[in-house]
Formats: C-alpha cells, structure tokens, sequence
C-alpha cells in the first residue's frame, strides 16, 4: 500500500503501531477490543518501552492478557470509574466531527448495508480519555462529510458529561489529530510514501492543514527490536496468524 | 432445586414462543446445543437479548425465523466476516432491532437484578443510538446542575439461557469469572442451563469453587449437554472451531446455503 | 501493580485525616490488624462508611476518636451486646451520624462502580431513615405513573480497606464470595488490602481461583498481616475469638475501660 | 415465662417456634438475619415439614445454610427480585401500625438511648412478601402508641412501590396478625397460660379483638419430634448454646 521509493527496513504494520505506541504514552491502563492486532501490538509496545511495567494491558479477546474478573461488564465499570485511560475504535464511517457509524448505510429504518452495531462505543467514546480511531482504509467511502448513523458523536453540548472523546485518527496514509473544542480534525503526518494531494483526494471530510506537511517518522531501530522481539512473541497467543505472517514468530498457524 | 436432566428439549420447555429470552455473548458460554434444539422445535417470535453482544447463535435463530425482536449491542462473526443472516433481516425489513449498547445491556438487566425500575448510564446523550430508542428517557439529574443523563428501563426477560462448565448434585452452577451469567439469572423470571458435566459434590461446601457458582435456587433446570457451546468455545474448557465458523459464514452467506446449513448440521440431529 | 509489603503502617499512609474510608461488614474481612495501626497512628475525623454495617471496628475506631462522620446502617456487637463506645458517642453527640439501610449503602456504592452520579431504590419511602438523608432525594420514576422512588447520590471513597485471606506475587486478592470487597474496591480512588499470606503463583492463570479473585490493579498496596482480622472472623479460615469480644464487651462499657483495653490490646502493641 | 398450671410437654422457644413455622406456610425462600435462633428453628422445621424439599432456608450467619455468593448485597438483591418470601424483623419499638423503631428513642438528633440501627429494615420491609414481626418481650416499653423514630413503616400511601410488609407479630405472650389495609393488628390467639387481661396490660398500642378468644395450640407431638430431632441437629452449627440449651445438643457449647 504504501508506495516509497527508499529502500525500507520496516513494514506498514510496524509503522502504524509505532505512531499509536506513541499516542498511548505513559498511561496507566489500555484495553484493545476484539480483532484488533495493531492497536494490541501498539499496547504491548508501549509496555515494553516503559520495562514491561505499565500500562496494565487487557485485550479483551485473550484469556492471558485480560485481567477481568467481574464478567463482560467490568471493562464498561471500570473506564466508568476513570480507570481506562486509552481505548481504540473504528467506524464504517468516521466524519469530520469525530462521530463514528458502526450501524448502517442509508436510512436506518430501511438500510442498504447493515454493520455489526454500536458495541460499547456510545459510552466508552464519552469516558475515556484518550480513544484512538484506527482505519486503516483511507477512502471517501470510509472517510466521509457526515455519518449515516451517529453510533457515537465526536463532541457533545459544553452541558453534556463528558471526559473522553477522540484524540487522533490513524489511517493507512496519515495522522489526525483531533480538537476537541472545534470538534475537527488537523492533518498531523503523512506516513512515508504519501502525499498531500493523495490524503486530500482520499479524504471526504474537510481538515485543518499545518503550513509544512511533516512525514510520519519511521520506526526506531530500538522500536523494531522491541516489536520484533518481546511484542511478537506476546501477540502469538492472541493473534497468531498476524504475528506469523507479520513477524514470522510462532509454529502453528490456526484461527 | 432445579431440575436436573439429560433431556434438553425437557429442559427447554419453558422457552415459548413470544417470550424474552436473554442469551450471552459469543465467548461467555453460548448454549449452542439448545439453540440447535430451539430451531429444530421451531420456536416462534423470540424476544432475543443478547447480553451484549452475540455471533452465531443470533444469526442462526434469526435466519431460522425464530425472532421477532433483537435487542443487542453488535452480531458479528468476528474475524468470520459479518453474520449474513443478521444482515439480510434488517436490510429486508425482517425483524425488528432495537440497537442498544454494551454497557446500557448490562445496566438494564441489573436494574432487574436490584429490583428498580431504570438505571442511568453516563454517555450516550447526542447519539443515535439514543435517537432511535423511544423507550429511554433523559432526565435531569437532581444531583447536578444542568447534567442530563440518561435513564435506561429495567429489562426483565422470561428466561435466561446459557452453558457452563459444570454443575453439582444440588443444581449449583459454576460460571467462574463471567459473572453476567449470574446477572441473567437474577434478572430473570426463569434460568435453564446446560451443562458439560455434572459433578457429585456439593460447589458451595467449597469456599474456592463457591467463589464461582451461581446457586441452585435461581435455576428453573439442569441439562447435561457435552460440547454444548460448540462451535463456540466455552472459556478455558475449549476452543472456538474455526473451520466450522468458516464453514458456516460461507454457506449462511445466501439464503439457500443457510438452508442447507440447518439441514446439515441442525435438522440432522433430530433423530439423535 | 500494588506495592507488596511487610510494613503495615506503610500501607496504610494513604489514609490520611480526614478522609472518607469505606470498610466492610463484620463478617466480610475486617482489617483489624490495620485498625489498631491506625488508631495508633491517631488518625483522625474520618469519615467511615461501614458496608452496610460495623461491629468491632467501627466501635474502636469511635472510642478512640478516630471518626468524625459514621455513614452505616447498623453497629452492634451481636451477641456480645451494643456497641458501646458507638451508642455513647451518638448520645453525647460526639460523632455525626448518616443512618442508612443496608441495601442503600450497597446501591451507593455501585453507582460509583458504574460511573454514575446516582442509584434508585426501593422502600424507604416513609421512614424517618429517608426523611433524616437530605442528600437523598424522591424523584417521580418516569416509567410509571405517580411512582415515586428514592435516588441516592454515589458514595466515592477515598480508600477502601479490607482484609483477605490471601494475594499472589503479583498482588490479585483472592477474596471468594465477598463480592462486596470487589464493589468497595471498584469505588474507592484508592484501596488497600491486607492478607494473611501471599502466595508465589498467579491467580489469574487458574480458573478456579481467578473467580474468586480482585485483580491489582485496583490496590495500591498489599501487607501481609497474620490473623489481620482477629479477633472478628475471617470466613471459612478462622472463626470470630468469643472470649475476646466478651472481653471488649465488658471493657468498653465504660470510657476508662475502653482506654484499658486500648493500652493493653492497641498501644502495647507499637513495640511490636 | 409462661404461666401454665397444667403439665407441659414442651418448651417456650418450642411454642414460638411452632407458631412461626405456621406462619411461613408453604414458602419458596426463607431468610433469617443474624441472632435469631427461634426463627431459624421455625424455617428449619417449616421445611422438615415438607420433607426436607423446601423452602429454602437461608441463614444470613451461618456458612453452611447460605447460598449466596454475590456478596452482602445478594440477600437484598434477591429480596428486590421478588425471590425471599419470609424474613424476620424486630424492634426496640413496634406500635399499632406497624412501625418498627431500631435506631433511638428519644429525640433523634439527642436521643436517650441508640441502639444498633435500621439495617435493612427500611428496604425488606416493602419487598418481602410475608415479613414477620418477632419480639419476645411483650411490654408497653416494646409495644409503644407511636415509635420515636420509624426505621420501617408498617405500611404507606397507596402510590408507593411495596409489594410486601407485616403479617403478624409473635411476642411471648400472644400473636397478633396485621391488616395492611387498616393498618391495624388483631389479636390472634394467645399463649397458654397467658390471659386477655394480661395482653391488654402489657400493650402500649390499641389493636382489634376477636369475639372468642382462642388460645394457641401447643405443639403437637410430631412437631415436637421435628423439633428435638432434624432440626436441632441443623441448629448446632450456627447456634450451639442455643441448640445445647433448648434441645440438649450438640458436644461443645462455645459462642
């Protein structure tokens, strides 16, 4: 997908979970919802670049990495209680002002398309601090001016309870970042082998652009060895047809 | 104390047509055996929630015509794709959905659980989510200035359902760590479970094993049922199959492959 | 994850003067062992919610001139007789007293699990328990019709303290059927435990244990402190030393005998 | 206590525990709070009535005869969801009502005496369907006109939620049963040996009376057989002076 001149050492995979390694930060606790290989190899990165101390790692769809113990609901509790600091989600649609459609296409009484649902995003979107979108799909089909069905609105009325909300958007050609206060987003970094004009033509929402467009830094070399090593081998029980076919690590290949 | 038994369509018989039935999400020990059984006997018009999220088992029941009513947060097949026939009802106008959330799911049915008539949850104020559900209310909060909240009615379903590991002698369940199971239950008029074994002893005699089960006397019955989750997995006893998941999304992908699902895999077994 | 450790007045530096610090019935773990250590220490003005009751504890901790506000529902030392220290206090006017009811105290607390600003209940409509909370508030429910109902603003601790019978290398509390202790944990800002022993294995890679157990993250520390809860019980691992509460029964009859019992069983201990 | 001139074969706690064991009837789920022997001996044999089968008998104190695992909230929990069909309440007062006083007497904000509380009087009292008042000592400092301080109201406005409250009180010396509609008891029957004249004595509240008055049956000898047998052996775990006293059980007398 990305098309880069240079030679390059690392892969798309590596790259995208090194920009969101980045937005984790120091934080306390990251929880990765289900079928989400690159946010959770994001999580275990930030881990492992703090000694494996913190954040406290729970992906949901592992028995390994999941700490919960109060059923399906304690994840919901416990980023009640302020406890989950970062949290990943998607969309069918994602619009200029951060609403998210996880629902349908069309008329919601009458849709062309149906998506799975909403999940847990029109609550945790208002609770957690920091949430990261991840689509790796860089279209208007996906990148849109407004959302058929608002699963979970990007901003709310000032009256509104609300701690968390998005702080980024992370797509296969670039980063967002997201005002909270305009409720917009701001071109960040354009990854390695991507232009203005492709992100401008692919993008159906208007954004805010910086005077001089920045490239998405590559990965370290320090951060490679750390994906490529103690990150690889945790995401083998969790994801092991990505961490073989990404970082060629575990015997058996099964879903 | 419940009824313990082999017979699962005994165990079932409380499941009627028209009723609430609330079932949990794809990996907190789905009754897969039951639901193949619920097809077979052709129940009609199910009030389905599934607590708070559902796969396979939603899809089946839909695609068997068996709902009338979803209430849940997302039915998908995972890394399988999305679940075809749940898709084609709601673009046909098949059964009606009312789309919820995970954590207002949960908040309802332990309103049951705690007696009260509603819950408030905190988020969902400017979704559609909320939009399009006419039966929660937003108040302003008397403890606030200016703060509306939501407030979510109690769900209390006619029967829980769902598999677990084991049982004892007495009809006590252990569910271990999902404790939504037992949530279910109390919220529930009534509970059936089915199980993969019952054991002879008694789980409460056992501060350790205690810890996990659910008591006897919220359970209407027992069914003894091995694999019963199966091809869903039941957390740490066995895996999800993943070649039957594939299996079924690419035949339930058209209507007639769906068809040939059930008389496969569904229909089949009514002679065992 | 929580700091292990020895040193209980270590673990216990987070509960500062004046805090609120919720502790849990009489029955359920009571943290003895780091009572004493903190009327030793002379904490002072707590504000302690006993969950939903208090015997012993909250008794000393009055006596001693540790409490500024008590919010419980009862205090009693069964069948050792009144809490004796608590009654004076209440009749001298030396305490401020949040009378509650059980359920009450449990819902407050469950609204801060679940992020919300408040909880509905049941009953308490016409007693003087109600009618004596202005923090309570009667709303009209508006899933009825004239259906009045009691919302009770979320209790948010400070500090949770408890005792357990055990904890792993990685400080998960194994804390069996008192499911209470996971809901003052999961409200408080802050909680601390203390165990009789810790145990080199991880609960949370057994099943069976890891149903029963609280997992670190919501600890700030752990000690170990044998007999952490005599002379109370510790269910299902020591019984409740009769000979002793009649011994404290007798002794704290009286304000020069309450202070008796404080040198020989409380002070005399700093040494140690 | 009982003033009976004629032979007995039986002893008072046996009467009060026969007299409840009527009163439970044929129930679901009994529940009996802490320090409440003659309770649990009524729920115990109320079940070795019906072969051992039912009502569940839940003593709060005991490890043996409880099955909740939920924690300390489960029994109200439970209670809310319309599952516990008896429970036991008390007072330092009870008035003609139904009202039942554990908090103070005197003024509550400066109160001559405090006992231990309301615990979940203010919340069972509503939910559970057949709440049974039990107060050994019959006198017009426990039978009061009007309680100091109502911990639980006997019953309420029409408009209030209450799908349970008072159905007798069982004192020493006579049983009352109440009307919720009038909110009002009536003198049921009186103990052996006990008289009219007496019960009016010793009775702080009006309350109605029978034409005849009947008195209380004693037990009769299977239920006497029940009693010393089954059930005082299940006593011994939970309370042993008590067992060892009454029924001369049980090989250690510890509290």
């Amino acid at each position: 997908m990305f098309m880069t001149s240079a030679p390059r050492d690392f892969r798309d995979e590596e790259l995208l979970a090194d920009i969101i390694a980045g937005l984790i930060g120091d934080s306390r606790h990251v929880a990765v919802g289900n079928a989400s290989p690159i946010p959770a190899t994001a999580a275990l990165l930030a881990r492992e670049r703090n000694g494996g101390a913190r954040p406290y790692v729970s992906l949901l769809q592992s028995r390994k990495h999941n700490f919960f113990t109060d059923g399906a609901r304690e994840l919901f509790d416990c980023a009640g209680q302020g406890r989950i600091d970062v949290f990943f989600l998607s969309g069918g649609q994602i619009d200029g002002q951060g609403n998210i459609n996880l629902v349908s296409i069309g008329d919601y009484e009458h849709p062309r398309v149906r998506f799975p649902g909403s999940f847990g995003s029109a609550y945790l979107y208002y609770v957690v601090p920091k949430v990261i979108l991840f689509r790796t799909e860089h279209s208007k089909r996906t990148l849109v001016p407004k959302v058929d069905f608002v699963s979970a609105p990007g901003g709310n009325e000032p009256n509104v309870f609300r701690e968390g909300g998005p702080i980024a958007l992370v797509t296969n050609r670039c980063v967002f970042s997201f005002d909270r206060r305009k409720k917009r987003f701001t071109l960040q970094s354009i990854h390695p082998g991507h232009t203005l004009d492709e992100v401008n033509d692919n993008t159906g929402f208007d954004f805010d652009r910086p005077a001089q467009v920045v490239e998405t830094p590559a990965p370290s070399r320090e951060t490679l060895a750390l994906l490529r090593g103690p990150v690889a081998q945790q995401l083998v029980e969790v994801y092991p047809q990505f961490a073989a076919q990404v970082f060629g690590v575990g015997a058996r290949v099964s879903a | 104390m419940p009824k313990l038994t082999d017979t699962l369509d005994d165990a079932l018989s409380c499941i009627r047509d028209g009723c609430m039935l609330v079932v949990p999400r794809e990996v907190s020990g789905v009754p897969m055996a039951a639901t193949r059984a619920l097809i077979r006997r052709g129940v009609k018009m199910l009030h389905l929630v599934a607590l708070p999220t559902s796969s396979l088992q939603a899809d089946m029941l839909i695609g068997a015509g068996c709902v009338e009513t979803l209430e849940t947060s997302a039915v998908s097949l995972g890394e399988f794709g999305p679940a075809p026939r749940f898709s084609a009802a709601i673009v046909n106008g098949t059964i009606r959905m009312k789309d919820a959330t995970c954590p207002a799911l949960h908040a309802a049915l332990q309103a049951s659980e705690k007696g009260v008539p509603f819950m408030p949850l905190r988020g969902l104020i400017g979704s559609d989510v909320l939009n399009y559900r006419d039966d929660w209310k937003v108040v302003d909060s008397p403890f606030g200035s200016d703060d509306p909240i939501v407030l979510l009615p109690a769900i209390r379903p006619d029967v829980a359902l769902f598999h677990a590991p084991m049982a004892d002698r007495n009809g006590n369940v252990w569910i271990g760590r999902q404790r939504e199971l037992a949530t279910m239950a109390h919220a529930a008029d009534r509970t059936v479970v089915t199980v993969e074994t019952i054991e002879d002893r008694d789980f409460l005699d056992d501060p350790i094993m205690a810890a996990g089960t659910l008591p006897g006397f919220y359970i209407e019955a027992v069914a003894v049922t091995e694999r019963g989750a199966w091809p869903l997995p039941l957390p740490d006893f066995y895996p999800l199959d993943a070649a039957h998941m594939a299996e079924y999304a690419r035949m339930a992908a058209t209507p007639e492959g769906f068809a040939d699902y059930l008389d496969r895999y569904v229909h089949d077994k009514r002679a065992a």
